[in-house]
């Protein structure tokens, strides 16, 4: 029998989220007995992760793949997948740490916290006002990652950050957050926004606004969604991981891990095939590589991939 | 006198027998589309038919079921609480506060249960003082209940509950029999006595049938309809426990888009959403044709929101495919 | 309301009414000739509802420029055949001819176009909508774009009601006015729509005494156009003020058709009941006891005010007073539906305070509304659940139902009134309105109270069951319950009452009793024309 | 005078207030090209508000409407991007087309089922959303993949407005006129205020329903289209929950939920404030957790204070009564 790795995330349909699933078949192809169960729930609760995640231990599927909507709330759920023989881990969005064997991020929290910021002052020498737009208040990735780059604030003099705001990852809603931040602060240079659908609704804004020029949008997104806005001007330039080599590291560590030929502890390094080693922190999590920057001169080759 | 010229004519009790209408009734199909979900589902999962996937598979309804019992009863009389997934994540979010405050479980059970009520007290004081239609003052209360949570926890949460209180959500009575499915079970038999067999489930019937002719008959309107909005606000409560049990932590989006799936519940298991009919057995059934629904399409990997066309299609066919039998039949 | 002459209005008013084609006025030309050729013809007319056959076979013919009188029970299928005439119904067998030829009508407004149009025996208006629009609704005046032309539908509006002699604003919304203006619009709404054929179902049931004169007279007019009319009533007075012919049903069943001038109203009790009814009212020895409920002092902020009797064991009290005069509205807050200002009520001596009907019937005091279908009963629900509601602690046990017991409690009531019905777990809304009536009764004798507030028991009740009624409520007297009956019918009161209290715009303006107690004294008084002459 | 009165005095009072209080935290709100903004803002929720009114007039809800406006959306992006040369007149023919098939399956189903209105959109509410993943496979239709004039559309501005906000005018426009002055806006009143009556009258009522759900449904499918092109994306979440902010506003505009009551005005003025309180709490620097809580109590005051305006003088009998009424 194939070996059945499920992928669990957030909701389905998110572009993000899509491209992992083919980073996991990916991986899956390159192993041969592997077969990917890609699935979450429609909308980003933990309530409908749980329900996918019981029915997954019904499957007595072999492991267990999660960027968890909540880093609590899946723990008992988890815990009982372990305790069933089940190998669990989560990625891109974690677990805590008594509900997953490790946990892979896809970079590590500072270097993105750092990014973000480090984004938008590239474009602003002499300094000026910055806003963040976030996604939901519960989110955990958005949430660590601005503490991270409240922590770097230091190095970049003369940013002030003036705002943070909550889109909710919701279309309209984001997009009437970044229309309220450009109207309560006129004077603003950059929106940030560390979330796709922010980043996308916040660029629309910033069209609509006539800010084009003006204001800046940057932040994590994803280049099918943000191809628009680079060439609008609207986005000076964007990061993202890149959410295949996520999908497929995740895999390959599953994989590792369910077969045995690797264990999860502090220190242990496991085998992400073509993306190398990842090594376990203390709390047995660690991190696959660099945020990647897209602008006006490499987004055309990625737009169409994911 | 013209009154003796006559006999009085004696009037049958009952024209059909209590069990031709059984056989007749609502749950009886319902009973057939449960059995045959669950034999579908055995065919089409190996993984269907174990103890404990059927353990699991009931976590999908038994917190859902306990408000819609008391649903039930608000719908039966007339009215309607869209608020109650709001008021779960208002008592979670009042029990993380006491967690934080140190209280230990029992403290924190009274304080599901009371958040649970003073909600219910809320919404039933608008409804029944003011003379408000409920569906409105509930949609209010829905963003009103779930504001305050966000307000109180903005982006954090709550974690730590003790040990044992993860009983409630994750317990085990027996076997596979969890905690919630007893709570559950218990809850069924109590409300369903409570609705077919005592004065006041009478009264919450006549309310629902014409409010104005049960208050000129000496029922106090205003307190039935206060009592079920009490009732449906301390189930509320009694989810909020379990729910927050099951998941260990409290946010503020906890449980959020809940009260549709409630209500659907409650109509599927043949309550008469414009008040006046329905019953306890109905909602029973329901709960599980909708837990054994999402579980066996879950077991096959379909997307929740493709369930959920079945789960519409269930809704609206099984009250639909019975009148358009009868139409055909009549034309 | 103008003075009586105004009905002869009409005919200056013909210009405003569809000036294009014969308005409601065109048939003014013809000659009203009562000819033997019926306009409507109705042969072997069957209606079934589940468990009842409302129409078993029955025939209804009716001619131009003659009133019809539709005469029977309470059951009797009288409203069915006004509904299947108006195609709110659809009859399961027989045939309709209009001038002889087949006619169907699949909707109501098939039925208005082809000239036949009704008084219902409910209003059935709309509160929403303004009084031009209640009489216009479905048949409004076009203009441009084919958008409503509103000047024009009020102007229309308000030439009809000037023709019945209403003065109320055609732009006021339904909901502001009275009851007895309201069918008033009720009744230009059928004048409104180009008839042939005017169904009348119990049209005087909410009219008061002038009222009710202008209605003979709009019906005169309207026979002289040589229109046909269906006439419902349970008043034999009106039936033999105005009917030219007459039909009897009993049970569903057509019973005898023909004219008014041949026949007494003995003959036609005798059809319509199928055996003799003692028309008189049922006189008991009065053994009239110790004081059981003393009202002092009542009073609201708008209904009433300074309401004050005292009410004995075993005594009838008469409240009368024309419609609208506070009556019901007193009697509910007697039993905590409408909260006094002032006043206390103490019953057999003890003051008790009353907040609602629960409170009431504790006290002893039970009230039979006038508006069984809204108030009265539950209509949705089973008979027995009906009768047995407000007595449910006696039914059960520590609040658990014991269904045998309701059971023959119910029956034991139900049996009491001579209930007609096929088991004791049909819907009430099934049942005829006299027998609505009756169940509702029965559910408050079963609360074995001290006092029974009756706010018009026998409106809208056919002969036979009215007799009954009357009987019982002596019987209860006499049983030494104490009885306030609220009635706008002078036999009915004078007949009935050990004692009347008459009101008058919310306030009690005579006691009468004994030979005071005349049809004179009462008239007077309630319509307030004093011994100064004129009306207050 | 009786204007003075009326609800919607009572509710435009109500808005001036509320700007006016905006005003003192942020001078700039009330600013005419702010104002038109919010309004550009509001428009989407003013026609659905519009739709939704015909429907509770007659006794009916229609908790669909967000999802028809999301599905008929999808089918339009997925026409753009499939066929990019689609002149828009035909993508607007095929949203108000879409939107109004997708309507008339519910008011088929009330109609001639005569199912209870609530249970047949809740079923169809979630029936579409599903459909809607089905379509699209779960995917998103990006901004690039449409094309310019698609997305341009809305936003194009005539005379100071977009056409975004003109289409709103054009709606409350038409609807004011057939709500008050057609055979058919009569008849929707008089199915709500009175179904036994109306029979009575010859309306068919289930019928009257049925267009209703159509006249919804098409304002659903049109506002697809729309919010689509305004946003630049398309998903199958769009707009999740925006139905209850187009049931609130039709209650905070005086429709009563019992049927029969409300006007145009009153749907128009409802969605205004719901749509002024959204935008303002972002620029007046309220904590962004406080929105929900502001808008539920929102909704429960503007309540109480219709049920207020709305309870009747009652009938007045007493002439001492009468003197100081
Ligand atoms: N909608 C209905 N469903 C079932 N039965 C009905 C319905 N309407 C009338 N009936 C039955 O048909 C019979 C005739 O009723 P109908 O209303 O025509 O009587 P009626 O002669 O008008 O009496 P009343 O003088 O009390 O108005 C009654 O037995 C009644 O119970
Ligand atoms: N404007 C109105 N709209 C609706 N119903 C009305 C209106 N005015 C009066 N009524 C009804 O008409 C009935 C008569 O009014 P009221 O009870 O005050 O007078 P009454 O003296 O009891 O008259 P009645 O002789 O009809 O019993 C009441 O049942 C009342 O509900
Ligand atoms: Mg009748
Ligand atoms: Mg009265």
């Amino acid at each position: 029998d194939d070996m059945r790795i499920a992928v669990v995330v957030k909701a389905l349909g998110i572009g993000f989220f899509e491209a992992a699933a083919k980073g996991a078949e990916e991986a899956a192809a390159e192993l041969g007995d592997v077969e990917i169960i890609y699935t979450g729930p429609t909308d980003t609760t933990a309530e409908g992760q749980i329900e996918v995640i019981n029915s997954l231990i019904a499957q007595n599927v072999d492991a267990i793949a999660v960027s968890a909507n909540d880093t609590d709330a899946l723990v008992p759920t988890l815990k009982k997948a372990m305790q069933r023989g089940i190998k669990v881990i989560s990625w891109d969005s974690g677990v805590a740490e008594e509900g997953r064997m490790m946990h892979l991020n896809p970079s590590s929290n500072p270097l993105i916290g750092n990014m973000i910021i480090k984004l938008a002052a590239d474009h602003l020498p002499e300094g000026g006002e910055v806003a963040v737009l976030s996604a939901t208040t519960t989110s955990t990735n958005q949430n660590i990652w601005i503490e991270e780059m409240n922590k770097v604030m230091g190095n970049y003099p003369g940013i002030e950050v003036v705002a943070t705001v909550y889109g909710d990852d919701l279309a309209d809603k984001s997009y009437r957050e970044a229309t309220g931040l450009m109207q309560s602060y006129p004077d603003l240079d950059a929106i940030i926004a560390p979330t796709s659908v922010g980043i996308v609704a916040a660029a629309q804004a910033v069209v609509d606004a006539g800010k084009v020029g003006q204001v800046n949008v940057t932040g994590l997104g994803l280049p099918s969604e943000m191809a628009g806005a680079v060439e609008s001007g609207a986005s000076q330039s964007f990061a993202i991981w890149n959410p295949i080599d996520l999908g497929y590291s995740a895999t390959m560590i599953a994989y590792h891990l369910a077969k045995g030929d690797a264990t999860a502890e502090p220190g242990a390094t496991i085998s992400m095939g073509r993306m190398g080693e990842v090594t376990l922190d203390d709390t047995t999590s660690g991190a696959m590589a660099d945020p990647f920057v897209y602008d006006s001169s490499n987004i055309d080759d990625f737009k169409d991939i994911f | 006198m013209s009154m003796a010229d006559h006999r009085p004519r004696s009037i049958p009790d009952q024209l059909t027998t209590p069990l031709a209408r059984a056989l007749k009734s609502w749950e009886s199909l319902l009973l057939v589309v449960a059995i045959g979900i669950f034999i579908l589902n055995s065919f089409a999962s190996p993984y269907f038919l174990n103890a404990w996937s059927l353990s699991d598979a009931t976590f999908n309804f038994t917190e859902k079921a306990m408000i819609a019992f008391a649903m039930a009863l608000l719908i039966v009389a007339g009215e309607i609480d869209l608020s109650v997934a709001s008021i779960i994540a208002l008592a979670s979010t009042a029990m993380g506060v006491a967690l934080q405050l140190g209280a230990g479980t029992p403290v924190l059970v009274l304080v599901g249960l009371g958040t649970g009520l003073l909600c219910g007290a809320f919404n039933g004081v608008l409804v029944t003082r003011f003379g408000l239609p409920s569906i409105v003052v509930t949609i209010g209360t829905m963003s009103l209940f779930r504001g305050i949570s966000y307000i109180i926890l903005g982006d954090g949460a709550f974690r730590g509950y003790p040990a044992d209180f993860a009983w409630f959500g994750q317990g085990y009575v027996f076997w596979v029999i969890s905690v919630e499915f007893v709570i559950f079970a218990l809850l069924a038999v109590v409300y369903g006595v409570v609705l077919h067999k005592t004065n006041f489930g009478r009264a919450v019937y006549a309310v629902g049938n014409n409010a104005t002719a049960a208050l000129f008959s000496g029922i106090r309107v205003g307190r039935v309809k206060m009592i079920l909005f009490l009732l449906t606000g301390l189930m509320s409560g009694l989810a909020a426990i379990c729910l927050t049990s099951r998941l260990g932590s409290t946010r503020p989006s906890i449980g959020t888009g809940m009260e549709l799936e409630v209500v659907t519940m409650v109509v599927l298991g043949g309550v008469n959403i414009l008040g006046g009919s329905g019953s306890i057995p109905g909602v029973v059934i329901a709960a599980f044709v909708m837990g054994l629904v999402t579980f066996g399409l879950g077991l096959l990997n379909v997307p929740g929101i493709v369930m959920s066309i079945f789960i519409g299609l269930l809704l609206i066919g099984v009250i639909a495919l019975p009148r358009l039998w009868a139409k055909l039949r009549r034309a | 309301m103008k003075d009586g002459a105004h009905w002869g209005a009409i005919p200056r008013a013909v210009p405003f009414f569809r000036p294009a084609g014969g308005g409601i006025m065109q048939a003014m030309t013809n000659s009203p000739a009562s000819g033997e050729t019926p306009v409507l013809a109705l042969d072997q007319i069957v209606k079934e509802f589940p468990g009842v056959r409302a129409l078993d076979g029955v025939q209804l013919a009716l001619y131009p420029g003659e009133v019809t009188a539709l005469i029977g029970e309470n059951g009797a299928g009288k409203s069915t055949i006004v509904k299947i005439l108006t195609g709110i119904y659809q009859p399961d067998g027989g045939d309709i001819r209009l001038d002889g030829a087949p006619v169907r009508f699949p909707t109501a407004q098939a039925a208005a176009d082809a000239g036949v149009t009704a008084i219902h025996q409910e209003t059935v208006l709309f509160d929403e909508l303004s009084v031009a629009e209640n009489i216009f609704l479905g048949h409004a005046p076009k203009g441009k774009f084919g958008l409503i032309d509103t000047a024009r539908m009020k102007r229309e509006a308000r030439a009809i009601l000037d023709g019945i002699g209403a003065s109320m604003d055609v732009d006021v919304r339904l909901r502001d006015l009275g009851i007895a203006s309201k069918h008033l619009v009720a009744i230009s709404r059928a004048l409104s729509i180009e008839a042939r054929v005017v169904i009348m179902d119990e049209p005087t049931a909410a009219l008061s005494q002038k009222e009710i004169e202008e209605l003979y007279e709009l019906v005169d007019q309207l026979k002289a156009q040589g229109k046909a009319i269906l006439f419902i009533s349970h008043k034999f007075d009106e039936i033999f003020r105005i009917a030219d012919r007459y039909t009897v049903f009993r049970d569903g069943q057509f019973v005898a058709a023909g004219k008014m001038a041949e026949i007494d109203e003995a003959q036609l009790v005798q059809m319509m009941v199928g055996r003799a009814v003692d028309q008189i009212f049922p006189k008991r020895a009065a053994r009239i006891g110790d004081e059981v409920l003393k009202v002092v002092g009542y009073s609201h902020p708008t209904e009433f005010e300074d309401i004050n009797f005292s009410l004995k064991r075993g005594e009838i009290l008469g409240f009368y007073g024309l419609v609208g005069a506070g009556r019901s509205e007193f009697m509910q807050s007697l039993i905590g539906i409408t909260k006094p200002s002032k006043g206390v009520a103490r019953v057999a001596g003890d003051i008790r305070v009353i907040r609602s009907p629960a409170d009431a019937i504790d006290a002893g005091i039970v009230y039979v509304p006038e508006d069984r279908g809204k108030q009265g009963a539950i209509t949705t629900m089973p008979i027995f659940q009906n009768v047995t509601l407000p007595s449910l602690g006696k039914t059960s046990k520590n609040g658990f139902i014991r269904l045998a017991e309701e059971f023959a409690l119910a029956r034991e009531y139900t049996q009491r009134l001579d209930l007609r019905a096929a088991s004791l777990d049909t819907p009430v809304g099934s049942l005829s309105g006299g027998n609505q009536q009756k169940v509702v009764i029965a559910k408050w004798l079963a609360t074995q109270p001290k006092v029974i507030i009756l706010d018009e028991p026998t409106k809208g009740i056919d002969i036979g069951s009215k007799a009954a009624v009357h009987d019982f409520m002596s019987e209860l007297a006499g049983q030494g319950l104490s009885v306030i009956m609220v009635s706008s019918e002078i036999p009915e009161i004078l007949g009935m009452s050990d004692r009347v209290i008459v009101m008058r715009e919310g306030r009690m303006v005579a006691e009468l009793a004994g030979d005071d107690l005349t049809p004179e004294t009462l008239v007077r008084h309630a319509a307030g024309i004093g011994s100064k002459g004129e009306a207050a | 005078m009786s204007f003075l009165k009326s609800r919607e005095a009572i509710l435009t009072g109500a808005i001036v207030a509320l700007l006016a209080l905006v005003a003192t935290r942020y001078g700039a709100f009330i600013r005419p090209a702010n104002l038109a903004a919010v309004f550009n803002d509001t428009s989407p929720l003013i026609i659905l508000a519009l739709g939704q009114m015909v429907v509770i007039l007659t006794r009916c809800i229609d908790l669909s409407v967000a999802a028809n406006l999301a599905l008929t959306g999808m089918v339009c992006a997925m026409l753009n991007v499939a066929m990019p040369g689609l002149p828009i007149g035909v993508i607007l023919v095929v949203a108000l087309a879409l939107g109004a098939a997708l309507g008339a399956i519910n008011g088929l189903l009330v109609w001639k089922l005569d199912i209870p209105p609530i249970v047949v959109t809740l079923g169809t509410m979630t029936i579409f959303r599903g459909v809607i993943f089905l379509l699209s496979d779960g995917q998103w239709v990006n901004s690039h993949e449409m094309s310019a004039s698609f997305t341009g559309f809305a936003r194009h501005v005539i005379l100071g407005l977009p056409v975004l906000s003109w289409i709103a005018i054009l709606v409350a426009l038409v609807m004011l006129v057939v709500m008050t002055r057609t055979p058919m806006g009569r008849a929707l009143y008089a199915v709500g205020g009175n179904p036994h009556a109306a029979v009575y009258t010859g309306i068919n009522v289930g019928r009257s329903q049925f267009i209703a759900f159509v006249i919804s449904g098409m304002l659903a499918g049109l506002c697809g289209y729309l919010w689509i092109a305004r946003y630049a994306v398309a998903y199958v979440d769009i707009a999740g929950g925006f139905e209850l902010d187009v049931v609130a506003a039709c209650v905070i505009g005086g429709i009563s939920i019992a049927g029969g009551i409300g006007t145009v005005g009153g749907a128009i003025l409802g969605a205004l404030f719901l749509g002024i309180i959204k935008n303002a709490l972002p620029v007046v620097d309220i904590s962004p957790f406080w929105q929900l809580a502001i808008s539920g109590a929102a909704i429960i005051i503007a309540v109480l204070f219709n049920a207020r305006a709305d309870r009747t003088k009652g009938r007045v009998i007493l002439k001492s009564a009468e003197v100081t009424q």
